[in-house]
């Protein structure tokens, strides 16, 4: 109901015979009439020292330089913008002829335009990267490409000629500086089975290498960081690579005085297992070095697999089986 | 105008005003419905599809449908609980109620042609002992005249539970420091289902109290 | 008078005026403004002049008048930019300008822009200028200062004015039962509106609605009111009314999209679950169908809890279901204490469940409150206070 | 719950009455909602151990109480499994798989080799403790000399009474516990001892004024070690070192079965030693005599030994696993061992426990599906499920 008398109010006021209105009488119009009568007269000043106006004038009022209007306004909408618009290069509003905004606001407000605006120049931009652009650069430069090398065209044949893969990566970040830290980093791979050892070269590899090979993927990873360019630290993960594998084969000498405390894994050769399996086996028999009977390989194999691999219900099952073999024990 | 307009709203809107206090849940939230034989019940009823539109809390941590959930016993092991260690609470009852089995299955053992007689079943005999001492009145001081009164007032529902709990409980806890409390609690909920022993007789005392003091009862309302 | 025409002056510092011409009634917003319109009082800068070429005009409607006419051409430059810079983007990106969306805009600038702000309102836009400038409240007195609204001085206008028309709209009923007593016959109880399912405009909606912010109380007091209104027994006259400010409710277990089964290795049927929280524990939870019961928690069997409570917590879903045995449960889960790891994995549990029993289960779970999330946390002790809430003993000496 | 009524002032009591005839109701109609059961589907009557084959598999058999009074009266049992017996009112125990296993090995056993060590391992409550006193039982019935540990971890956690031994030099000896171990010996052993009168080898000089003469029979011998608590230990020494001759010699079969073996292989005990420094087990006088009985330069015997990770100390109890609570010295003393691994129940094993605990009326509660919530609640180990009936 509100809603039409405001209608009416409205229409009212708008059509030509505007005098008549609604919950208001004449009196009062004419009263704010008078009201705006004053208020409309300029206000007069009262000038009792006349100053000569030519000192007034005399100060100098600052002139501000004038700016040209921003270069995109000229800008055709058909424009060749690779030409514009050649390389990399920080974000500039006056080029750029799109209404950007970038910037958080309180709820209501606008985000800030683009001129001015330091976080449009942070970020990095791809207008050098249009995918007009990218096409005219990769049209200009497929005449210079070279067939691709013959023999490596699988990636089984890659990886049987270049075993050695190394990754490094380049950064596009917003930093001040545009040499990312993380950009020299340089990461080796090689699988293990690319390189040939013997059992002690191997072993002591291992050792050497640490937790930088992985033993269920059989690849081996060296980083290196340490230098401060990535050639630099390429050349050391080679270096790495070379040392460790030429050091894996010298043996020491003192590895042969190693006592049974020092070794890296149970052997059951050395052990006591080996002499009570066997006092077992020969119970009751004369003792004769050469009528000895040697306790199974089988179990010899188990009881190692069980010590060096460390217990699980499968190494602990196959124990038993030998167990009872060895013993003769039926079901 | 204006104010009559507020004056309209005005009352409802004082009952209606839902304070949501500390909750996170908002407060249209209601709580769930776990048990099944509840929602089946609901389900005969219209109530069920009003619910369909109405966001659910979660069930609480203690809930659940398995054979070890009681409501009483729930409460009862919350009551027991002090500084929040209700993993221990809840053995102490556990506890308990294994006491009382063994000595109900001894019971029976001992005169077999009684076994379907006997309870056995700890968690029934738990509620048996607090229906058993649930009390129907209790004692208020109230001043009239500058007299108190120890006038009889209904408990409600709820309270009489509590109280039943809390008596059985503050019984248990009565004891020499050789006794653990599961067993003194064990002998008092059994004591209590055969509606004998010490919580009844509380029950007992103050039903007779307020038995005497019926005649203060009017003070109640004037 | 004087007074009031001060208020005036300073609503309309306040109250940039933005005018709505039917011209710029886009897609995205005509229903917010359809809405609008009953309350946003329509000012054209054309209707003004004819009445101040005969009266005299103060200096604030002046300004006033000014400003409308300059936020009027500043958004046509804005809107000519925007066309322009469309079309610059649409020549950049090799694409044609006539097909070229909003759509389009806004991954050309992702592409061009990459940002990796997290709030993603931070992130460079390009949007039209109805987007960018929020429309506000129109004028809302006339050129010598008068409110058109008679509620104009309660701060409010829009919202009490509802309010007012509310109990309007009860009181007609209250006579229409009147007469209909007088006359004998009673409401019929068929068309009696049943409000299950539905729900009052939200306060958000309200706002925008009325062009004005209320408060919780106020919003409360509306409720109430249309509660009031409805619980009437001649509601159904105003149904019309009443619709206009009602919102039906979806249902809640339609609400939650049900995953579909995976298939897995062996053929089975499988959900995974991911961020299954409770309290600070966190965990993702894999049901599979068919199973023979097994339940792996990080590894281990459900041993992996020792307290019972914990175990209980775990299986309530299952059982729930009657799943148990049914399906294998594999859990991860970190964080948190044993009743929250339980608590998490409960919820894991139940959410894959709903892709393996029918609706009314699923409805019968969430009733069960095993598909809503705890988000309850431990309170923070305050300052000044032993605890969360409990204050140190006080002692007066 | 009960619905509450109006209330009137009079009449109390009578209202107290109908509340609890009414509980009462309640509590019946669940009684009777019970599965029914037929005896012969978890029982069995085979009482002999000899004759236990895969047909018993997961039944119940009685353990007569004579018999569990000699084998179990100075321990042997879980405490609260002699718990259970006395409200049972009856020794029942399960023919398990792996005592069925075991059974068969040790009657399949050439008696005359080397003897065979058997391993029992498993988690915490699968009923190694228990599957040990079937074998026990067997061993009972086919006059096989007792040489039974019940629980080695008392000895080095928490022992009675510590001294420094006498004759060796920074040993130290438990009198108490070994003349508590050989009042054990004597009640399982008497009946058999006597029977066979066997004889001591050699002279035992205890002081100037006490020995036990060559000749004398090893009944003597113990009962001098249980009145002179003062050389309990070595008294089981010789004990040992006599009845493994006696062994050799064919004259018996000696069955060893000691229970949380690994505790002779602790890296170290509760004792303390004379600088108040944890000392280790090969320090106690008691350890060597059983280690040299576990050792495999014998025959006419059998080892049964368990391993269990309580009979650790803290730190010590990662795994339930032999080789790791043996550790190596242990691993290679036993070395070559048979493993035998006890498991949770099966499906079937279970099924027969529930059945026997509502037979003996354990299980009040029985609402639809209690079984299967409990299988998964306890995991089928017997113990959890034990515990998870208390208050059903």
């Amino acid at each position: 109901m509100s809603l039409l008398t405001r209608l009416l109010e409205r229409n009212l006021r708008n059509s030509g015979a505007g005098a008549r209105r609604l919950y208001s009488n004449h009196a009062e119009e004419e009263s704010s009439a008078t009201k705006h009568e004053f208020a409309d007269e300029e206000f007069r000043v009262l000038n009792l020292r006349s100053t000569s106006q030519a000192t007034q004038q005399k100060r100098k009022v600052f002139k501000k330089e004038p700016v040209q209007p921003p270069r995109h306004q000229k800008m055709a909408t058909d424009q060749d913008w690779s030409a514009v618009w050649p390389g990399p290069r920080t974000f500039q509003p006056s080029v750029v002829p799109l209404p950007l905004r970038q910037g958080y606001t309180e709820k209501g407000a606008p985000p800030p335009s683009k001129f001015a605006n330091a976080e449009l120049m942070k970020i990095p931009n791809f207008l050098h990267l249009t995918p007009p652009a990218i096409r005219q650069q990769c049209e200009a430069l497929k005449k210079f490409c070279t067939p691709w090398p013959k023999g490596l065209e699988t990636l089984e044949n890659c990886e049987k000629r270049f075993p050695i893969e190394i990754k490094s990566t380049d950064y596009c970040h917003a930093l001040p500086t545009i040499r990312n830290p993380e950009a020299r980093r340089v990461t080796l791979n090689i699988k293990l089975s690319d390189l040939k050892f013997d059992a002690h070269a191997k072993d002591k590899f291992l050792r050497l290498v640490g937790d930088r090979y992985n033993p269920n993927t059989g690849i081996l990873t060296i980083v290196a960081d340490r230098c401060p360019l990535r050639k630099q630290n390429y050349d050391y993960a080679m270096y790495l690579l070379t040392a460790c594998y030429h050091e894996s084969f010298v043996t020491e000498s003192w590895e042969s005085s190693k006592s049974e405390a020092d070794m890296e894994y149970y052997s059951f050769e050395r052990n006591k297992s080996k002499q009570s399996a066997e006092a077992i086996i020969n119970w009751g028999q004369p003792v004769e070095e050469a009528k000895k009977l040697n306790a199974d390989h089988g179990f010899a194999q188990s009881v190692e697999q069980l010590i060096n691999e460390g217990e699980n219900v499968y190494n602990l099952g196959k124990y038993k089986e030998e167990v009872l073999k060895l013993l003769n024990i039926s079901k | 105008m204006l104010r009559s307009l507020c004056s309209r709203l005005e009352p409802q809107s004082l009952i209606c005003a839902v304070t949501r206090g500390m909750s996170a849940y908002s407060p249209h939230y209601i709580e769930a419905i776990f048990s099944k034989k509840k929602q089946l019940n609901l389900k005969e009823t219209d109530e069920y599809i009003k619910l369909s539109h109405l966001p659910i809390k979660a069930a609480k941590n203690d809930d659940s449908e398995s054979i070890f959930y009681n409501e009483l016993v729930n409460k009862m092991v919350n009551y027991i609980t002090k500084g929040g260690n209700k993993k221990l609470a809840r053995e102490l009852l556990t506890k308990s109620f294994e006491c009382m089995k063994r000595v109900q299955i001894e019971r029976m053992n001992l005169n077999p042609e009684s076994k379907d007689t006997i309870i056995a079943d700890p968690e029934q005999l738990l509620i048996k002992a607090i229906e058993n001492s649930r009390p129907l009145l209790q004692l208020t001081a109230i001043k009239r005249g500058g007299v108190k009164y120890q006038v009889p007032i209904p408990v409600t529902e709820k309270r009489s539970y509590f109280l039943a709990m809390k008596w059985l409980l503050e019984a248990a806890r009565e004891k020499e420091r050789k006794v653990h409390l599961p067993e003194k609690l064990a002998w008092e909920v059994l004591d209590a289902a055969y509606n004998q022993g010490r919580v009844v007789k509380r029950k007992n005392d103050l039903h007779r109290q307020c038995e005497s003091n019926r005649a203060y009862a009017h003070y109640r309302w004037s | 008078m004087e007074v009031a025409l001060r208020i005036g002056v300073n609503l309309l510092k306040i109250n940039r005026v933005c005018v709505h011409s039917a011209s710029r009634i886009t897609d995205s917003y005509a229903k917010q403004i359809q809405l609008n319109r009953d309350f946003s009082t329509e000012v054209t800068v054309n209707a003004a002049p004819l009445a101040v070429k005969k009266h005299k005009v103060s200096k604030a409607m002046k300004a006033y008048l000014e400003r409308a006419r300059e936020n009027d051409e500043f958004m046509k430059t804005q809107k000519l930019e925007y066309q322009i810079g469309k079309r610059h983007l649409a020549n950049m990106m090799g694409e044609d300008a006539e097909t070229f969306t909003q759509e389009d805009i806004d991954n050309a600038i992702a592409y061009l822009f990459p940002s990796g702000i997290f709030d993603k309102r931070a992130r460079p836009l390009m949007k039209s200028p109805e987007e960018v400038f929020p429309a506000r409240k129109a004028a809302e007195f006339d050129e010598t200062g008068r409110p058109f609204h008679s509620m104009f001085y309660t701060g409010r206008p829009n919202f009490f004015k509802l309010l007012y028309d509310i109990v309007e709209e009860m009181n007609k009923i209250h006579d229409l039962e009147e007469r209909m007593l007088r006359r004998g016959t009673r409401a019929d109880a068929n068309q009696k509106i049943d409000f299950t399912g539905f729900q009052w405009m939200p306060k958000e909606q309200l706002e925008s609605m009325l062009v004005e912010q209320i408060n919780d109380l106020e919003y409360t007091n509306f409720t109430n009111a249309m509660d009031r209104l409805v619980s009437l027994p001649f509601s159904y006259k105003c149904q019309n009314f009443i619709k206009k400010f009602s919102k039906p409710l979806l249902d809640q277990t339609k609400q939650l999209e049900i995953p579909k089964p995976q298939f897995d290795a062996d053929g089975r049927q499988f959900v995974t679950t991911y961020e299954c929280l409770r309290k600070t524990a966190r965990g993702d939870v894999t049901v599979r169908m068919p199973g023979t019961g097994k339940i792996t928690i990080n590894g281990h069997d459900i041993t992996y809890f020792e307290e019972l409570q914990s175990r209980e917590q775990v299986l309530f879903p299952l059982i729930f279901a009657g799943l148990l045995g049914k399906v294998d449960v594999e859990a991860n889960v970190e964080g948190g204490g044993t009743s929250g790891q339980a608590g998490a994995i409960r919820w894991g549990i139940a959410m894959s469940l709903r892709s393996f029993v029918d609706q009314e289960m699923v409805e019968s779970m969430r009733l069960a409150g095993l598909l809503q999330r705890d988000y309850r946390r431990r309170e923070r002790k305050k300052f000044g206070q032993e605890g969360a809430r409990r204050k140190y003993t006080w002692k007066k000496r | 719950m009960l619905g509450r009524h109006s209330f009137k002032l009079p009449r109390l009591t009578n209202m107290c009455v109908a509340y609890s005839t009414a509980a009462a109701e309640a509590s019946v109609e669940q009684l009777y909602n019970r599965p029914k059961l037929t005896s012969t589907d978890y029982r069995t009557a085979e009482n002999n151990t000899k004759q236990h084959s895969a047909v018993h598999e997961g039944k119940f058999y009685t353990l007569s109480p004579e018999q569990k009074k000699q084998l179990f009266s100075g321990g042997g049992l879980p405490r609260q499994y002699e718990q259970q017996i006395k409200t049972f009112t009856e020794a029942c125990l399960m023919v398990r798989p792996t005592s069925l296993e075991l059974l068969n090995y040790i009657r399949n056993t050439d008696f005359t080799r080397p003897v065979v060590r058997y391993v029992l391992y498993g988690e915490n409550g699968v009923g190694k403790t228990l599957t040990m006193a079937h074998v026990l039982h067997y061993g009972l019935q086919n006059n096989f000399v007792l040489v039974h540990v019940p629980w080695v971890p008392n000895w080095m956690k928490r022992p009675k009474e510590t001294v420094n031994a006498t004759t060796q030099e920074g040993f130290i000896d438990l009198p108490f516990d070994a003349a508590a171990w050989l009042v054990h010996f004597k009640t399982q052993n008497a009946n058999l001892l006597t029977q066979l009168q066997l004889k001591t080898s050699k002279d035992y000089v205890w002081t100037k004024r006490e020995a036990t003469p060559a000749g004398s029979t090893l009944l003597e011998l113990v009962e001098h070690g249980i009145a002179r608590i003062k050389f309990a230990s070595e008294t089981i020494a010789a004990l040992l070192s006599e009845l493994k001759q006696h062994a050799n010699d064919d004259k018996c079969k000696i069955m060893v079965a000691i229970d949380g073996f690994n505790a002779f292989f602790h890296p170290e005990t509760r004792i303390l030693g004379d600088n108040k420094q944890r000392i280790t087990p090969d320090r106690v006088t008691l350890t060597q005599p059983f280690l040299d009985i576990t050792n495999y330069n014998w025959k006419n015997g059998v080892c049964v030994l368990t391993v269990d990770k309580i009979g650790m100390t803290e730190g010590y109890m990662d795994s339930y696993l032999p080789r790791y609570l043996l550790g190596k010295e242990g691993f290679e003393h036993l070395d070559p061992f048979v493993p035998l691994h006890v498991d949770n129940y099966s499906d079937k094993e279970f099924a027969s426990c529930i059945q026997y605990y509502l037979d003996r009326n354990w299980i009040q509660k029985t609402p639809e599906g209690f079984d299967e919530q409990l299988k998964y609640l306890s995991n089928k180990n017997p113990y959890t499920l034990m515990r998870l009936t208390r208050s059903l």
